[in-house]
């Protein structure tokens, strides 16, 4: 049994649980807990939900020295971009910690921010860093795309010992979709096959996801059957996901939201071309943004971003093209 | 420089009319998401409150002088000579706008006319401002640049190096740090150490042993006065200065935050949307620094009244007619996205 | 006509010949031009040579600001990583000042650091980031293995009007090798092959050219010519060249020191699974540091780095590959 | 706490041991680069010259403190009691190694003694103590942190956002900044600018209306009670201090920076190397704390000059042992680097 919620309810709703579960979760960031009518303030005090300047670098400083020490920080950034000024201590600090020490300390504590809002921020607001933190021993990073998965995953990022990423896409946040009841947890590193199918692979996230799944239903009125892998987690990346159903495809296509080599889509891509190489009966192909920042500007903005059509025709070019090694 | 009280009644005139444009034109901002629904994108931000502020600083310029404000950024422009109706054209995302619809409100620019360019991204803009000082001072023009950025933004990492670096480089640099009270929805008071101890936020400057000035940001000969005397000190080779100019802004943050297709609006203030003390909002508005300075212009006798309703009007009919252009103005073609990326 | 020069000399001589040529070009950073004795200081004055606090995003920062001013800003950042901690200036401000303004504005600026320095340095100083900075629309990335390219493209990196991230790689600090005599430039976007072989394609960067290029004569010993391809520039990304040695060899080993998932080489991987593979007889092969931090003790650092032994076998075990799709 | 006066015998005699312990601990590790080129990998920095304030400081925490230094780390879990053999064992790439041979002479960490662990990223240990603070507040225990970090390091962002959100919130931490005048080869008057004004550093307090002091870093036992009061303010639950720590490190800021198989040592001081300035050098040389505290301990009769001579020595033979046993302690297998990437 479940219920239908938001997506950004979801989130909301498995922070609640979480904070409720173990008090050692602490929360805060800019702009939020502002007064003590706040929900999570009321529910857990103003020892364990705050609010921060903007200064990033000490928000996510304090978050490690605080789970090296015993807590287990949620910090919320709002916008990914908002981490870059303070970089260091995503890729370079939280993750290396344990490591450095010989395994003598561990860094459980959450990083959420949301990005890829599609909606006129322009250049600076609008980006999808994905793969900035993909493929960083001791790092992880979860992407979810239905609600079910926020809030299940957003459980398990809370309670695993690592330094945890965690990006939720603007554009999802008010869709609605069933999330089962309870103590509900997906598990961090698996890929889920949102729709199954048996010509095209299509690998896609967040909401990639959603345009990936309308353009599958476009292609199946034309009688081809399209596979939707999500990775949900890409880092660590389950490949094995990914390389099971091009084995059952032969076919694949990324869909990303980033300019093409600053997109999760190359990665996989090239994961791909290791470990799927002889199953894949014609060219990978990448659906990604133009190599352009995001323009302000309406027409502009969703000419240089994935469309549907754009998704639709590449798996029609895949189907198109000739099986490989000449 | 001279003192204010010896601004002539031309130039306090111009003081007026360009506060007097500034509202207006921020004034069509905001209706435009009531009568214009869906035609201004993403996230825009309104100088109503600091037009005293904004005017009285760059009352304190001169010629080639180079602005770079944060994203809160119309007002400058339209202080500093660009054409008011590209601005809005810009805003409403159209081809016509001064940035060709690339940018929009977070990132205005018009390099022409010493406006050099915004950054969306908290406290950057002040190291690119300290970086437009470094050119002067390098290429020995002469010119001081002006540094705008907010309260929040004073505890971001780069607000910090940069002071340092400006004050051991002697840079030709005025900081203003916009007090508005609010740094988005957050007050002042929940975020500040010196504000939380009752100090001036302009004690900062003692981290760098530069001057550290605060001043009433609602009274524009104030403002002019203290970051005029900053700007001659930059000027002079003496290095930069903080003024901390205190004002209200009058509309919320920014409109809104929804996910399209859900319209987006202004709101109430935060004073009263978030903290319900509708009592600090009133008392702001009771001290609009626009009445205020019509009102010290006419009883200096810089100004008739009449004088005072002719200028304003011309503001109103200018933006006015602003709107129309912006509205008028075609959106970019989709492939024009594909340009500008490379030099 | 050239001369043996090494691979920081050659460096430091593009610095100083570009600023003999243009008045423009500043440079600053930390640790650098101390006193007046300075070889810099005394050549170009203090006002066009700097020392600067350990403050990297106020360094960048100016130095964008600087740019879109008028001047030619070349910043030493010593390593890649120290860029982290303001790495919003790299990826969200340079880049996108142009491109916002509708193209009013140009920031002709050269971010220079040094990167992989696997020689104890540990977790936090030795990495490979060089990923994070490709495909970033507006941004140009760098890095030269030879001193001929270093100097040339050192050149190139202060005269191009975008901003352009220039990195070093410090094992090869002291490396002598010929450099051509004058004003001698490499264009920026041009790979370049620098042994030519018909058996295998090898794509390696800045050491990892070194590394491959010593593999090639051990594979050479037993017959089997391998062609080393060195991008040179992985912003923008010359795709073609290495496409066509694709197409010449019909098989892909990928060098890069960076952990798998987050090198240079998936991208490149991923590219030729869209635009080679019809060339391709065998899975491309990657051969990339193992998925963890790079640790401080020797015998550990060298397992989890790449090593000539590890390129030979994977240039061996594509050569026994099986020819693609089932 | 107890005032400087009233610190009783032994207490003092731990004092001058620990700081003795440093020295020859520090002395050992410049002396391996020598005697044993290639034990030590990477970039070493050493605490010689800053004995009397980490001891000083030390000596104000009571159990279970917790301590937070920056990459020049070796002189503090000394004190704290962790096993100097293990710590040389790391520094020399061993097995037996505090971290097992992956962290290194930057990255020493003890959690067992208090001692959590540090950055080699200019600034972010701060950012890392505060977060410590916060541990020790919303569990209550009653801790506080001891943050230590350069001079240099005062200039990062990082410095600047912790300290005003530490203030905010309060937390039980206390920022010793160690000014020994350099960071790596740049001598503060290049860099600061409260330096360049002839103010002390401990001024940048005022940007968050925390108190600030300036002590003399060559003597214990003003920086034990300069800490100390940060300390019992913190505890109290009054929120941070900045302290500034005043002394000179006696070696170079580390090893020489060469590429393998080129041989590394230590150099020549930078006040000399760099700057030509012997006077400064030997000025600071003649004030070395440890003869200094030696003599006053003497002076106010806690101590013969027999049984201090028994003390270094001690701490003589305890380092050569120390250095023996990381000698032969085992280097890790080459597979046990894919250990510990996971928790
Ligand atoms: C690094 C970073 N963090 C957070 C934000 C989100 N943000 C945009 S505006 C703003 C508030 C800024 O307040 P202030 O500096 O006082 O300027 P004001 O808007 O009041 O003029 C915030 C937090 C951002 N743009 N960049
Ligand atoms: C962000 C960053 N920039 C630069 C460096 C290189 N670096 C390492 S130590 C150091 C000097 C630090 O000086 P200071 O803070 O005074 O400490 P000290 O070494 O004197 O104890 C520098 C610049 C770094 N580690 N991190
Ligand atoms: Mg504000
Ligand atoms: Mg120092």
């Amino acid at each position: 049994m479940g219920r239908e919620m938001m997506f950004g309810e979801a989130i909301a709703v498995a922070i609640t649980e979480e904070m409720q579960r173990d008090s050692s979760v602490v929360f805060y960031g800019q702009n939020m807990a502002m007064t003590d009518r706040d929900p999570y303030v009321r529910k857990f005090g103003k020892d364990r939900v705050r609010i921060t300047p903007i200064s990033e670098t000490a928000e996510m400083g304090i978050a490690v020295g605080a789970a090296m020490t015993g807590l287990r920080p949620i910090v919320e950034l709002y916008m990914s971009e908002f981490m870059l000024v303070a970089f260091d201590e995503v890729i370079n600090e939280a993750p290396r910690m344990r490591y450095m020490s010989g395994g003598q300390v561990k860094v459980p504590l959450v990083f959420k921010a949301g990005f890829g809002f599609a909606a006129g921020w322009a250049a600076q607001h609008s980006n999808s860093i994905l793969n900035t933190m993909m493929g960083i021993p001791g790092l992880k990073l979860v992407v979810p795309s239905t609600s079910a998965d926020a809030k299940g995953m957003m459980k398990s990022a809370i309670r695993d010992d690592n330094p945890v990423v965690y990006l939720h896409h603007y554009m999802l946040t008010l869709d609605k979709s069933e999330v089962p009841d309870g103590d509900y947890l997906v598990p961090l590193g698996v890929a889920d096959v949102k729709r199954a199918g048996t010509d095209v692979t299509i690998v896609a996230t967040a909401w990639m996801v959603k345009k990936s799944l309308a353009a599958a239903e476009m292609l199946a009125k034309e009688g081809i059957s399209a596979e939707v892998v999500d990775p949900r987690t890409l880092a660590p990346l389950d490949v094995d996901t990914i390389v099971q159903s091009v084995r059952k495809t032969g076919r694949l296509v990324l869909v990303d939201q980033a300019p093409r080599q600053s997109s999760a889509a190359a990665v996989i891509a090239g994961e791909v071309a290791e470990h799927g190489f002889r199953y894949l009966k014609a060219p990978v192909k990448m659906v990604t943004a133009m190599d352009t920042s995001v323009p302000y500007s309406a027409p502009m903005e969703s000419y240089v971003l994935p469309s549907e059509e754009r998704i639709v025709s590449a798996v029609k070019s895949v189907l198109a093209a000739q099986a490989a090694a000449v | 420089m001279q003192s204010k009280e010896a601004l002539g009644k031309e130039r306090l005139i111009w003081m007026f009319t360009q506060m007097s444009r500034i509202r207006e034109f921020e004034e069509r901002v905001k209706r435009t998401f009531v009568e214009h629904p869906g035609v201004i994108r993403g996230h825009a931000h309104l100088g109503d409150g600091a037009e005293a502020s904004i005017v009285g600083s760059l009352t304190a310029r001169q010629e080639n002088d180079l602005v770079m404000p944060s994203y809160r950024c119309h007002g400058y422009p339209i202080v500093l000579g660009t054409d008011a109706r590209r601005l809005m054209a810009e805003i409403y995302t159209r081809k016509d706008g001064i940035c060709k619809g690339f940018g929009g409100s977070m990132h205005l620019a018009d390099p022409a006319h010493h406006f050099v360019g915004t950054s969306g991204i908290i406290g950057q803009g002040i190291a690119h401002a300290a970086g437009a000082a470094l050119t002067a001072q390098v290429k020995k023009t002469g010119q001081v640049v002006f540094s705008f950025f907010g309260d929040g933004s004073s505890k971001q990492g780069a607000f910090h190096e940069t002071l340092n670096l400006a004050a051991v480089w002697k840079l030709p640099v005025v900081f203003v740090l916009e007090n508005n009270f609010y740094q988005a929805y957050t007050h002042i008071r929940l975020e500040d150490a010196n504000f939380m101890a009752g100090d001036p936020l302009s004690q900062k400057a003692k981290a760098y042993s530069i001057p550290g000035v605060t001043v009433d940001g609602t009274d524009p000969l104030a403002v002019y006065e203290a970051v005029g005397q900053a700007a001659e000190r930059a000027r002079a080779g003496q290095g930069p200065s903080l003024i901390e100019s205190r004002f209200y802004r009058f509309t919320p943050h920014g409109n809104a935050i929804t996910v399209p297709p859900v319209p987006t609006q202004f709101q109430e203030h935060e004073a009263i949307e978030v903290y319900g003390n509708k009592a600090e909002f009133e008392a702001a508005r009771a001290n609009d620094p626009i009445p205020k300075f019509r009102k010290a212009l006419i009883a200096r006798g810089a100004i008739s009244a009449a004088d005072a309703d002719r200028i304003e009007a011309a503001a109103r009919a200018e933006m006015d007619e602003v709107v129309k252009f912006a509205l008028a103005s075609p959106l970019p073609a989709p492939e024009d996205a594909v340009n500008y990326v490379w030099a």
